[in-house]
């Protein structure tokens, strides 16, 4: 047990800290799902990755430090604390690229991690259907093999892209053996959002933003260099993408001990729920400390084949929970003033959604009683 | 004692829940003024609670709380709860004079409010008949200047108003009393109709919608979910109508009950609007469901006529 | 809608409130599960019934009043506003005595009501069996026909048997058809607890003290005038009780609101964890409003088939839920002295097991679920 | 940064647990003696933070919390806490002499015992080292009256303490604070090893008990609940970890830490004691089971060093 950090961790946290302060835009950006705000998020993640913040896990070749774990969290606690604006280039950066480190080909790896870390490519990620919302293994989109043309054609429809409004690539699975049930024949595709065939329809959202979008595949074509993985290991490649999202990556405690700190800042300015206010912070903390402690597993025995999948579902309940309260308890705070627009009620509809995506927190839940607690599997039809 | 609706209430609900089902949108612009003129004309409900003698029905509030119930069930937005409000401080502050000139108004449907202190009124923008309560006097306030607040809930109005010329017509705290305790309950009463609302798109929806290979409805934990919510509204009915009948016969308990209502049906509804929107999933953040209506009708609920922290506060133990 | 009270029942009410001031004991009885305390507490019901205060509900002719059943909720007010004890004689009263003037013989009813209603003959409930908890369709203890004494053979097991160790008779279920499954084949019997072949051994609980027993039966033998209702109707017939454990009868809200009284009190006396106090009270409340309401719904209709079983249930959720935390918040105001024996301690323990005992709240919102919402059943095996 | 335990930590652990594995009982009355003689001359628990000058091991107050946690979770009475607890009082307020003379018999398993305030003290009747501290100074105590004061839980045993001789021996302040810190800490570690006891006893009875044909395990209401706990039990492990880590090394936010964990491992301990007594049903409320002595002992340490609300309120924000 120690829990000090080293000289060069140190470092490399005073470099961030003392660039964000210099860089930081003093307003906050417009919000990323206008054209206009994706335009300046995009110019953002361009002067990250100028000074080498975009991606600093990565390897120095693509634009990365090859950050340790531990340095990769300091980062993100900085980011946060420095109120910096969101990631535009999320769903690329924290979910896709993972699985083109690991199952890419040299050749994708190049062509398409440049792009990613710069922010000059932004992708966006078409998992959901609209009758597979949790149950990811009853997708019905497909994917046909076109031996002549040395790909696949791509029909279906998928929902609940996010960022796939303004997004300039997508990456999903399809199911490429029509003969296959639940997890078997699905195939990972990436593809162009403006493919012939591809049609974007915007999901108005409760705060009036399209941040998500509806995804139409007509006849569209995929050549064999665009499949992530081997045809019909799909599901495998995947989950890997899933448990990413889930867990450590997303959600990184830097963010909500950042919105705890505004939170505790509120309470100074105008009094009241001492109370919950208190437990918001300890909570926070206790999320941060929880990290700590799977940052120190992952760096130390690797991910594991269940074990990091399902840790990540104990953090995605507890931070989806955790952000809700907070939130809440910031418009109780402002009392009747919390129905006028505002940042907290902005942030109040995004967490909302926190329990739903990625993986309901009931599907998480399933995950940790069966794979963490061994208890009984239900029948599910 | 008889804790039920009696015939008359019960035909009352039915008539107003039948023409709020073919009539009802939640998402008109500030309210549906046909829809309004309908149900004052046809049904008086702007009249329920003013007596004969003003021009009303002369039946009371609680009955103004039965409609107030329905309209909180289809999510409608509608100047009656800021009109039984102001009409209620006329009624308990007024002059007799003002009495007669404005109550016949506001029971024939023309829109009302009361500013009370510093914060945005309810409806105050669309209002007709704008009253203001201080500790100095109940005034009748003509020409106000009035800017609409844009707010998370849009179904329920709130403007600023300020200037206008103001004319004494009344005491001040008697009407200020009323008005909140009325206020309270209206709201308790909206608060109990969404829940029950909110309930039945819930069970609905978790009926219909499969996920691995069986309706999410049939899965025992969101089943036990479910129940703890219908705990939550049928308790909530039961004590909204308690309160407003308490208050609508000014019983010695009103005050005590009112404080309960409020914190208790807005507190249920908050609960239960939270559950809407996690139960339903993704459909629940988007525009064309209306899961986000009820949250977001909750959340401004809760706040109206006073938090369920400032009620609580207010019980007497 | 009309919230007052009648002069009818305004008179009965203070009627009631006279006689308990002037008599109910000053001092809290000994605990009715020690041999002394039970005997205090038959002394106790021996007073009420020389008043006609032991079973107002029931016809004059059996020691009651007639009393309506907004009197009933008046007079249970009254009961546990003034710090009465306990009701020793509470299986009998409000379990069995429902049944035999639904189900019994006139026979029946002149053998066993009056000594109920005096509170000479204390009955014990044996219903739960080791592997039938919650479940109770799949009780095994069985009863074998005796043709030539005219009667039963009971055999088996019961357990959680609430007075068992020093009550006189029982009651339960018995599966009677050995061919019948679940429901079916099961017969009511009523048994004296001295009868030959019965053996009862006392369960010691959190308290220390034996308020639940085991109840062993080997060839017991009872008459066919010890059948209530027909042979292998017995689920038909007991389900009414239940209902009336779990719903109206048993905890009627003058026994939280009264404890939510004492609640405030505490909180007068030593302050703080106000907002639990006032959360507390306002639940009690909102008990008794929606009590007044089911008290209508059964007066003008009367019980229906479901309807009055599932409201019951919505009751037991809300008052076993309520009833924990006022004792909670009770001992939070306590604070370290919480741990020091006192009523509040003896009333939480109590408290723990009211989501357990008269069906497990599980089970209630399994009723909820299905009979009032009308969700899907589950397959149960 | 290493947030995990070194493999000498986890060796201790093991080591404590498979003792405790073969010899814990949870019903003795008092603590059992001759496990402590083990626990200490085997183990050295006693001796653990108490430097090697005065005839400790050297190591620190986190190996002790290391050791509790493993108490905790065998629902062992013992007087460890009350052990660490007096000799870092001491090491932080007593003079040389006091330490020289005091800390060689608390690290040879001498039970110790520290008097602070008029409420009642921790291992008190049972301690032949009795210090008291106040805001005057830390006294030594020969021959005070003890009595036993009979709680809910009888594993935390705890008595009053009055009279006898006191000698002054060192700084009161500065002897308190650190006690309150490392009684928090320590109550922190109990609660965690308990709470994960606690999951465990109610995973493995669930996946037993059948009901309704199938074990009551794979209802997925129950799972739901048990998958809420795991989440509160892994949380409070780390919340706690950090905060014996940062007591022992004196670390800035110390005090912030031990707020920390003290609230949330009782919180969470709580809520896990309630759930494993509901989801035991009937047989958790028997004196045969060990469900009730996880809630007794869950409530005892809500309460020992103050509870989570008084923690709560000491945070700074």
């Amino acid at each position: 047990m120690n829990l000090d950090l080293s000289e060069s961790e140190l470092a490399f946290r005073d470099e961030a800290r003392t660039w964000l302060a210099a860089n930081v835009p003093p307003e906050p950006l417009p919000s990323m799902d206008t054209a206009e705000g994706f335009a300046a998020h995009q110019e953002w993640e361009r002067r990250l990755a100028d000074a080498r913040w975009s991606v600093v896990s990565w390897p120095r070749e693509y634009h990365g430090r090859g950050a340790s774990l531990v340095e990769w969290v300091l980062f993100e606690e900085e980011y946060y604390r420095a109120g910096s604006p969101g990631r535009v280039s999320q769903n690329g950066i924290f979910l896709l690229s993972p699985i083109l480190f690991e199952h890419g080909t040299k050749e994708q790896q190049d062509r398409f991690l440049p792009s990613m870390a710069t922010g000059e490519q932004i992708w966006a990620q078409c998992w959901s259907e609209p009758e597979a919302g949790s149950d990811l293994a009853s997708l019905r989109s497909t994917a046909r093999r076109d031996d002549e043309r040395g790909g696949w054609v791509l029909n279906g429809q998928k929902t609940w892209s996010s960022r796939a409004t303004y997004a300039h690539w997508g990456f999903g699975l399809f199911r490429s053996d029509p003969e296959a049930q639940r997890h078997h024949g699905l195939t990972y595709f990436l593809f162009p959002l403006d493919a012939d065939g591809v049609t974007v329809r915007p999901i108005a959202q409760l705060d009036g933003e399209a941040g998500f979008a509806e995804v139409f595949f007509e006849d569209v074509f995929v050549p064999d260099a665009d499949v992530l993985g081997a045809p019909g290991d799909g599901w495998r490649v995947a989950m890997s993408t899933a448990g990413n999202e889930r867990g450590l990556s997303l959600r990184s405690p830097g963010r909500f001990c950042a919105a705890a700190d505004r939170l505790v800042d509120l309470h100074r300015e105008r009094g009241g729920f001492d109370d919950a206010v208190v437990d918001a912070w300890i909570k926070a903390q206790a999320y941060r400390l929880y990290t700590w402690g799977t940052v120190t597993k992952l760096r130390d025995g690797g991910p594991t084949s269940d074990g990091v999948g399902a840790a990540g579902s104990v953090n995605k309940v507890f931070w989806s929970e955790l952000d809700i309260a907070l939130h809440e308890t910031a418009l109780d705070i402002l009392g009747p003033e919390a129905e006028v627009e505002s940042r907290w009620l902005d942030g109040y509809t995004f967490a909302l959604s926190g329990p739903i995506y990625a993986g309901t927190n009931e599907i998480q839940r399933n995950i940790v009683a069966e794979r963490i607690l061994g208890l009984p599997r239900e029948g599910r039809g | 004692m008889e804790f039920a609706l009696s015939e008359e209430q019960q035909e009352l609900a039915a008539t107003v829940r039948s023409l709020l089902a073919k009539r009802a949108d939640p998402r008109v612009e500030r309210y549906d003024a046909e829809l309004w003129r309908t149900l004052c004309e046809q049904i008086g409900v702007a009249s329920l609670a003013i007596p004969e003698e003003h021009g009303g029905f002369g039946a009371s509030s609680f009955e103004t709380s039965v409609v107030l119930e329905e309209l909180g069930r289809h999510l409608v937005p509608s100047p009656l709860l800021s009109s039984v409000v102001t009409a209620e401080a006329l009624l308990a502050g007024a002059d007799d004079d003002a009495k007669a000139r404005l109550l016949p108004r506001i029971a024939a449907g023309e829109v009302a409010a009361l500013v009370d202190g510093d914060g945005p009124t309810l409806d105050g923008d669309l209002a007709s008949i704008v009253v203001a309560v201080t500790d100095d006097g109940l005034f009748e306030v003509e020409g106000p200047e009035t800017a609409w607040v844009p707010t998370m809930d849009q179904t329920i109005r709130l403007a600023t108003v300020s200037g206008g010329t103001r004319t004494r017509i009344g005491d001040g705290p008697a009407a200020r009393g009323r008005a909140r305790l009325v206020g309270a309950v209206g709201c308790a009463a909206l608060a109990s109709g969404l829940a029950a609302r909110a309930l039945e798109m819930t069970v609905a929806y978790s009926r219909e919608r499969v996920q691995f290979g069986r309706p999410i409805g049939s899965f025992q934990a969101l089943k036990h979910r479910m129940a703890d919510l219908l705990v939550l509204s049928e308790m909530s009915r039961s004590a909204s109508w308690a309160a407003s009948y308490a208050v609508a016969t000014h019983a010695e308990d009103a005050e005590q009950l009112a404080h309960v209502a409020k914190s208790y049906c807005c507190d249920a509804l908050s609960t239960i609007a939270g559950e809407t929107i996690q139960l339903h999933g993704g459909i629940a953040i988007t525009w064309e469901h209306d899961a986000h209506l009820v949250f977001k009708r909750a959340h401004a609920l809760g706040r109206l006529f006073g938090s369920s922290r400032e009620h609580r506060a207010l019980v007497t133990l």
